[in-house]
C-alpha cells in the first residue's frame, strides 16, 4: 500500500486541484505583498514624522496589527461588513485587504527603522544643496532605504505567503485545504494519503519560499558592500 | 573694504537650556577666508549651520549680500545655491556615482542643461585630480577622494561662499593634505569660504583671519594669523594653541 | 481596496429579506441557488478527485436546484467549515446550508431548520481488546472526538470530565484513533458504522447514545418563504423514496451492511 | 453581546492561554537553545555542521509550520514514532522558531566589532572565555529586539497548534463559533486574551530592550 | 646598551599577494619609547599585531625577553599578559563598567583576588584622572576619557611592554591631548613603549627612537628625533614630513 500512495496524486484531478489551490494562495499573497510594499514605503514615511500625533496613530496602527490575529480580522471583515452594512465582498478581496492592511503595518516598521537609520548628515547634505523636501525623498533617501528594506522585507513575503493557511475560514479553497478534501475522499484506498499530499504541500512551499529567502541573503550579502 | 558678503549681527542659537552661539558678531568680506577654532562644543559647527538655515536661530540677523536670510519667509532654495556647504563625513550619497553626485543639485534644483552642467562637473573633478573617478560609487573611494568629490559637489552651484565644516577630521595624514591642497587652491582663486578646522598649521597658512570661539562666544578675532599662532591677545586662546604644543 | 470591491458582486447576489421580494423569487431571477456544503466529510459532502461536489447532502441539493430551478447544476457551491456555516445563513452568503447541520436547540435560536432528512445518533468506537461499552468506563480516559460536531457538543454539555480530544478533520479524527491516541471515538454513528467496516480490530461498543438527533436543511432566520418551499421539498422527497435512492446510492456502500435504513432515514 | 456566556466561557480561554504560555514558552526556551548552539556553529563557521544547520534554517523558515505538525503528529506514528500533540506541538515549535532565533542571534554576534575579539585576546583572554565575557553579551543585547519580535510571533503561531488537537485560544473560538453559535463572543474573547497575555509580554520586551540599551550598549 | 626587551629579526608578512612586513628588524630596550610613523598602508599596524600574536608572521622571528613567541607552541596567554595593547577605538566593552572593564583580565586571566585587584585599578584611574568614573558605562566617557580606561585596562597585568596603535586619531584635539599627557607620563616613568601615531609633535616630543616605514619595509631609524623631523636622513621620510607642513 505504502509504495502506491504516491499514486493518489495522479488520480483523477488531485494534481492539477492542489496546484489550482496553489495558485489561490500565490495570487492572493503576491497581490498583498506588492500592496503592502507600496502602502508600508508611506507609512513607514509617516511613521519618522516629527508630528507627534501621526507618530503615535501610525504606532497603534502597527501594535493592533501585531496583537490582532490575521484570523480575528479575516473572520470581522468577512463576515462583518455584511452583517452590519449588507454589502457582500468577494473573499478574496477581503483576503487581500487584510492581508495588505498587516502587511503595510510590518511594511512600515521595516521602512521606518532604515530610514532612521540613514544618517542624518544625509538629510542635511541634501538640504544644504538646495533640494526640496520631496527631492531629497526622492533622490536621496528613497533610493538608499531600498536597500536595506529588501531583505526584511521578501522575509515579511514568505511570512505573508506562509499565512494565507487561514484563507479556507472565509471560503477560499487554498493548497492546504484541497490537500485536506483529496486527503478526506482516498484516505479509505490510500492509508497514505496523509503522508503524499502533506509531503507535495510541505515541498510546494518550500519551491515558492526557497527562491525568495535566497534572493534575500544574495542582496543582504550583495549590500553589505 | 567694500560691503560684506556674510553679516552675523548679534547672533543668538540655544538648544534647550544651552545657549550654542551668544551675540556672534561676524562679517565675511568677498573674498576672504575666515577660520573659526576653539575647543569641541564651543559652537563651531552650529554657527555653520545657522547660516546654512539647517538650525533657526532665536534673534538677531544674518545677512547674505545684504539681504536677511534668517527670518521667516527666506526663499531657503536660492540662498543654499549661494552657500556651498561641506560636512566632516558620510557627505556623499552612496547609492549615486560620483558625477551623479554632483550632478543632483545643478540638475534637479537649478534645472541646468545635462551636457553643460556635466562638461563643468569634470572640469571641477579634473581640477581636484579625479577625473577617472567620475563613474565610481563613494565606497570605491578613500574618504580623502570622498571629501574632494563633496568639494566639487558644492562647488557645482557656484556659490557665493563656500562652508568648510571640519572635512578632514576623520582623514589620514595624507588624505587631509590631498583635501586641505583643494581648498588652498581654492582661497588663491579668490573663492570666499567660512572654515572650521582642527588643523592649526592649515589654519595659519590659509586664513585671512582667525575666529577664536568659546563656550559659544566669540573670544577674539584676529586679521594676522602668523601672529594669533605665535602669541594670542587673549588668555583662553592660548591655552588653547598650547594643547598644540609638546613640551 | 475596500470600496472600490464594495459593490455587490453578481455571483454573490443581493441580502436576503429585501422587504418586497422573497428569497425565492431573487434565486429565480439569479437562475441559481447558493448552497453550503462540506468538502471534506465523505460520505455526506466531499469533493472528488474530479473536484466535483459529491455525497449524500450533495445529492439532495441537486435534486432541491432541479426542482427549484429545473436544473440541478444551477447550484452555486460554498464550502463552508463547521465554524462559519452560521455566518454564511446569517449573512446572506448562502442560500441554503446543507453541510450536515444537525438540529440542535442553539442552533435553532439562529437559524431556521426545514424538516429533517436524516437521523443521528451518537455512537463510541473504540478498539477490540479494550471495548467502551458504557460513557462510565470513559472517566479518566481521552474521547476522541471531531471539532464541531454533535458529539463534541453533547460531551461538553454532558461529560464536562471526561477528557476530549478534538481534532478539525474527519481523516485525522480517525487517525487519532488507530495511533491509539485516546481510549475511543465518539462521533455521528453512521460514520462510526461504515469506519469499523473498513478498520477490523475496532467494535462500535456504544451504538447510540443521547438524543437521536436529525439532520436537516437551514435558511436564514425569518426566510419563510424559502424555508416553506424547502419543508415541503423535503417531504415530498421522502415520499417519493428520492431520499431513500440518494442513501442507496452514497451512504449505503459507505456503511457496513448490518445497518438497517430505518435507522438514518426519517420516513422509513 | 451574551455577557452571560462570557463568563461561563472565560475559563475555556482561560486554560487555552496557560496552554499557549506553557507550550509556548517551553518552545521558546528549547527553540532559542538550538537557535543559540546553531548561530555560534554558523559565527564560527564550524564546517559540515555549518552546511546541515544552514539546510535545517531554510527548511524551517519556508514551510508553515501547520505542515510541519502535520508531519510530526500524523507522519512519524507511519513509522512507528507516537508522540504525544502537545509534544509535537512543543518540537514543532521549537523546529521553526529555532532557526528564526537562529539568524536573530547570529545577526547579534556579527554585529560585534571585530576589535572587541582582538582586545580580549590581546589581555590574555581565552577563546572560551572571550566569548563568554565579551561576545555574548554584547551579541544578546545587540539581538534582543528581534529576539523579542521573534517570541512574539512565536507566540502567535501557536494559533495553529489546533490543527493538531490542542486547544489554543483559536481553537476555543472556533469551538465555540461552530457549537454555540457566538461568533461575536468567541473572537471577542480571543481578541481580549490575546491582548491579556502579549500585552505584558510585549511591555516587558521593550522595557529590556530599553534597558540593554542604557546599559551601555552600542554608542 | 642592556639587551632588549623586544627583538623583531626578519620578520615577513604577508596577506595574500601583498607583502605587509618586509625583513623587519627593530629592537626595542628595556624602558625606551620607539615610535613607528609612516603612510597610512605601510605597515605599522601589521607590526603590532604580529608582536600581539593578533597575526602569524610567515618568516623571521619575535623575540619577548629573549624567547622567541613567533613560533607555534607559543603561550599566548602568559605572552600577552607581558605586552599591554591599546587600539584606535571601540575597544572598551560596551556592556561592562570601567571597574569590569579593567579587571577582567586580572581577575579572569591572572585570577588575582578581587580586592587586591581592585584597589590597584582605583588607583591607576585616579593617575589618568578617572577614579570618579569607575562605575561608569563606556558609551558615558568622552572618547578621550575611553582611551586613557584602555590605557589603565592594558597596564592592570603589569605588561613589560605597551604597544599603542593610533589611539588618538578618533579624537578631538583636547582629549588628543589627554590622552597623549597619560602617555608622556608612562614614559617619564620609564614604562617601555611602541607607538603608532600621526601627531608628529608628539613623536617628537615622546621618543627615544623613531620608525619610518614604507610599504612594509622600514626605510629609516634615528635615535634623534629632533633632528629627524627637522630633516630626515632619506628622500622619502622627507616628503611624508612635509604633508605635515604648509607653505
Ligand atoms: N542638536 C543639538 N541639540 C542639543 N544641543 C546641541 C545640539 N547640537 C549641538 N548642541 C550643543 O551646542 C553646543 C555647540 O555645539 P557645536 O556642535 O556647535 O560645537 P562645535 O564647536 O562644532 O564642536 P566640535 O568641535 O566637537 O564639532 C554644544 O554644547 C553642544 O552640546
Ligand atoms: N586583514 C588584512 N587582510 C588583507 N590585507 C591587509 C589586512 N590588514 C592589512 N592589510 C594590508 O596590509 C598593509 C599594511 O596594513 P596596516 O594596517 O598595517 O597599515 P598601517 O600602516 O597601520 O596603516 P594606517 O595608518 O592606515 O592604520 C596594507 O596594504 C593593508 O591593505
Ligand atoms: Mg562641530
Ligand atoms: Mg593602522
Amino acid at each position: 500500500m505504502q509504495d502506491s500512495g504516491i499514486n493518489i496524486l495522479f488520480e483523477g484531478q488531485n494534481l492539477q486541484r492542489i496546484l489550482d489551490g496553489l495558485e489561490q494562495t500565490i495570487f492572493i499573497a503576491i497581490l498583498s505583498v506588492v500592496l503592502s510594499f507600496i502602502l508600508g514605503l508611506l507609512v513607514g514615511m509617516l511613521m519618522t514624522s516629527r508630528n507627534i500625533v501621526v507618530r503615535f496613530v501610525t504606532r497603534f496602527y502597527l501594535e493592533v496589527v501585531r496583537i490582532v490575529p490575521v484570523l480575528v480580522m479575516l473572520y470581522i471583515l468577512y463576515f462583518g461588513i455584511t452583517r452590519w452594512t449588507g454589502i457582500h465582498i468577494d473573499n478574496r478581496v477581503i483576503a487581500i485587504f487584510v492581508f495588505t492592511f498587516w502587511g503595510t503595518a510590518e511594511m512600515a516598521d521595516i521602512v521606518r527603522a532604515s530610514v532612521t537609520s540613514i544618517p542624518k548628515i544625509q538629510w542635511e547634505s541634501g538640504q544644504a544643496l538646495g533640494l526640496s523636501a520631496g527631492q531629497l525623498y526622492v533622490y536621496v533617501i528613497i533610493p538608499q532605504t531600498v536597500r536595506r528594506i529588501i531583505p526584511p522585507a521578501i522575509n515579511l513575503a514568505t511570512r505573508m505567503v506562509k499565512t494565507t493557511a487561514l484563507l479556507p475560514l472565509i471560503g477560499i479553497i487554498e493548497v492546504i485545504k484541497v490537500g485536506q478534501q483529496v486527503i478526506e475522499v482516498s484516505v479509505k484506498d490510500y492509508p497514505s494519503a496523509s503522508f503524499w499530499i502533506y509531503g507535495l504541500i510541505f515541498l510546494l512551499y518550500f519551491i515558492v519560499c526557497y527562491p525568495l529567502s535566497k534572493l534575500s541573503k544574495k542582496l543582504e550579502s550583495k549590500w553589505q558592500e | 573694504m567694500e560691503s560684506p558678503i556674510l553679516t552675523l549681527k548679534h547672533v543668538n542659537k540655544y538648544y534647550g537650556e544651552t545657549q550654542a552661539l551668544a551675540d556672534i558678531q561676524l562679517d565675511v568680506a568677498k573674498g576672504e577666508v575666515v577660520t573659526i577654532i576653539g575647543q569641541s562644543g564651543c559652537g563651531k559647527s552650529t554657527a555653520l549651520r545657522c547660516i546654512n538655515g539647517l538650525e533657526e536661530i532665536q534673534s538677531g540677523s544674518i545677512l547674505l549680500d545684504g539681504k536677511e536670510i534668517a527670518a521667516a519667509g527666506t526663499n531657503w532654495k536660492e540662498v543654499r545655491q549661494k552657500i556651498g556647504m561641506v560636512f566632516q563625513k558620510y557627505d556623499l550619497f552612496p547609492h549615486m556615482t560620483v558625477l551623479d553626485n554632483v550632478l543632483l543639485a545643478p540638475l534637479k534644483v537649478q534645472k541646468r542643461k545635462k551636457d553643460e552642467a556635466a562638461e563643468e562637473a569634470i572640469a571641477l573633478l579634473k581640477r581636484v585630480g579625479l577625473e577617472d573617478k567620475a563613474h565610481s560609487f563613494p565606497r570605491q573611494l578613500s574618504g580623502g577622494q570622498q571629501q574632494r568629490v563633496a568639494i566639487v559637489r558644492a562647488l557645482m552651484t557656484h556659490p557665493e561662499i563656500m562652508l568648510f565644516d571640519e572635512v578632514t577630521a576623520a582623514l589620514d595624514p595624507e588624505m587631509i593634505r590631498e583635501v586641505l591642497n583643494v581648498i588652498l587652491d581654492l582661497a588663491k582663486d579668490g573663492m570666499t569660504m567660512l572654515i572650521v578646522t582642527h588643523e592649526m598649521a592649515f589654519a595659519e597658512a590659509v586664513s585671512d583671519k582667525i575666529v577664536f570661539m568659546e563656550k559659544g562666544n566669540i573670544v577674539e578675532i584676529s586679521d594676522d594669523p602668523k601672529a594669533f599662532f605665535k602669541q594670542p591677545q587673549s588668555q583662553r586662546a592660548n591655552e588653547f594653541i598650547n594643547t598644540f604644543r609638546f613640551q | 481596496a475596500c470600496g472600490a470591491g464594495a459593490t455587490s458582486d453578481s455571483s454573490e447576489g443581493s441580502v436576503a429579506n429585501i422587504e418586497d421580494k422573497t428569497t425565492v423569487d431573487t434565486i429565480k431571477e439569479n437562475d441559481v441557488i447558493r448552497i453550503g456544503v462540506f468538502g471534506d466529510k465523505p460520505p455526506f459532502s466531499y469533493v472528488d478527485a474530479n473536484g466535483d461536489n459529491q455525497g449524500f447532502d450533495v445529492e439532495i441539493s441537486k435534486q432541491i436546484a432541479e426542482d427549484l430551478l429545473g436544473d440541478s447544476s444551477k447550484i452555486e457551491w460554498v464550502i463552508t467549515e463547521a465554524a462559519n456555516r452560521v455566518e454564511y445563513l446569517e449573512t446572506g452568503k448562502v442560500d441554503l446550508m446543507m453541510a450536515n447541520f444537525t438540529v440542535t436547540p442553539e442552533r435553532a435560536e439562529v437559524v431556521d431548520f426545514a424538516n429533517p432528512y436524516m437521523k443521528v445518533s451518537i455512537g463510541i468506537v473504540s478498539p477490540e481488546g479494550d471495548v467502551i461499552t458504557d460513557v462510565s468506563q470513559l472517566e479518566g480516559k481521552q474521547l476522541i472526538v471531531n471539532k464541531g460536531t454533535t458529539a463534541e457538543a453533547y460531551f461538553r454539555e454532558n461529560y464536562p470530565d471526561i477528557e476530549l480530544l478534538v481534532y478539525e478533520q474527519n481523516t485525522e479524527t480517525f487517525q487519532a484513533l488507530l495511533d491509539g491516541r485516546g481510549a475511543a471515538l465518539a462521533h455521528d454513528n453512521t460514520l462510526i458504522f461504515g469506519w469499523i467496516k473498513e478498520n477490523p480490530g475496532f467494535v462500535a461498543g456504544v451504538e447510540a447514545i443521547g438524543n437521536e438527533d436529525t439532520i436537516a436543511p437551514a435558511v436564514a432566520k425569518g426566510d419563510t418563504a424559502l424555508l416553506e418551499w424547502v419543508n415541503e421539498e423535503i417531504d415530498t422527497l421522502n415520499e417519493t423514496g428520492f431520499i431513500a435512492e440518494a442513501y442507496k446510492k452514497t451512504l449505503a456502500p459507505a456503511f457496513s451492511s448490518d445497518i438497517d435504513p430505518a435507522s438514518v432515514l426519517i420516513n422509513q | 453581546m451574551d455577557l452571560d456566556f462570557i463568563r461561563k466561557a472565560i475559563p475555556m480561554y482561560q486554560e487555552a492561554a496557560f496552554l499557549v504560555l506553557r507550550l509556548g514558552g517551553i518552545g521558546i526556551i528549547f527553540a532559542f537553545i538550538i537557535g543559540l548552539i546553531i548561530s555560534i556553529v554558523r559565527y564560527y563557521k564550524l564546517p559540515v555542521l555549518s552546511q546541515v544547520f544552514e539546510g535545517y534554517i531554510e527548511l524551517s523558515r519556508n514551510t508553515p509550520l501547520m505542515i510541519q505538525l502535520f508531519v510530526l503528529y500524523f507522519g512519524l506514528p507511519q513509522v512507528g514514532i507516537h508522540l504525544s500533540a502537545e509534544v509535537c506541538g512543543i518540537l514543532g515549535l521549537t523546529f521553526l522558531g529555532g532557526s528564526y532565533f537562529a539568524e536573530a542571534i547570529r545577526g547579534g554576534l556579527e554585529s560585534v566589532p571585530n576589535i572587541q575579539m582582538e582586545s580580549a585576546s590581546s589581555l590574555g583572554l581565552s577563546n572560551t572565555q572571550t566569548f563568554l565575557y565579551v561576545i555574548f553579551p554584547q551579541a544578546i543585547a545587540n539581538s534582543f529586539p528581534s529576539i523579542g519580535a521573534n517570541i512574539i510571533f512565536l507566540l502567535k503561531e501557536t494559533s495553529v497548534f489546533s490543527a493538531i488537537a490542542l486547544s489554543d485560544l483559536v481553537f476555543v473560538a472556533k469551538d465555540i463559533m461552530g457549537l454555540y453559535y457566538k461568533t461575536n463572543e468567541a473572537l471577542f474573547l480571543m481578541v481580549t486574551t490575546y491582548l491579556v497575555f502579549l500585552l505584558p509580554i510585549s511591555l516587558l520586551i521593550h522595557f529590556i530592550e530599553r534597558r540593554l540599551r542604557f546599559a551601555g550598549f552600542g554608542n
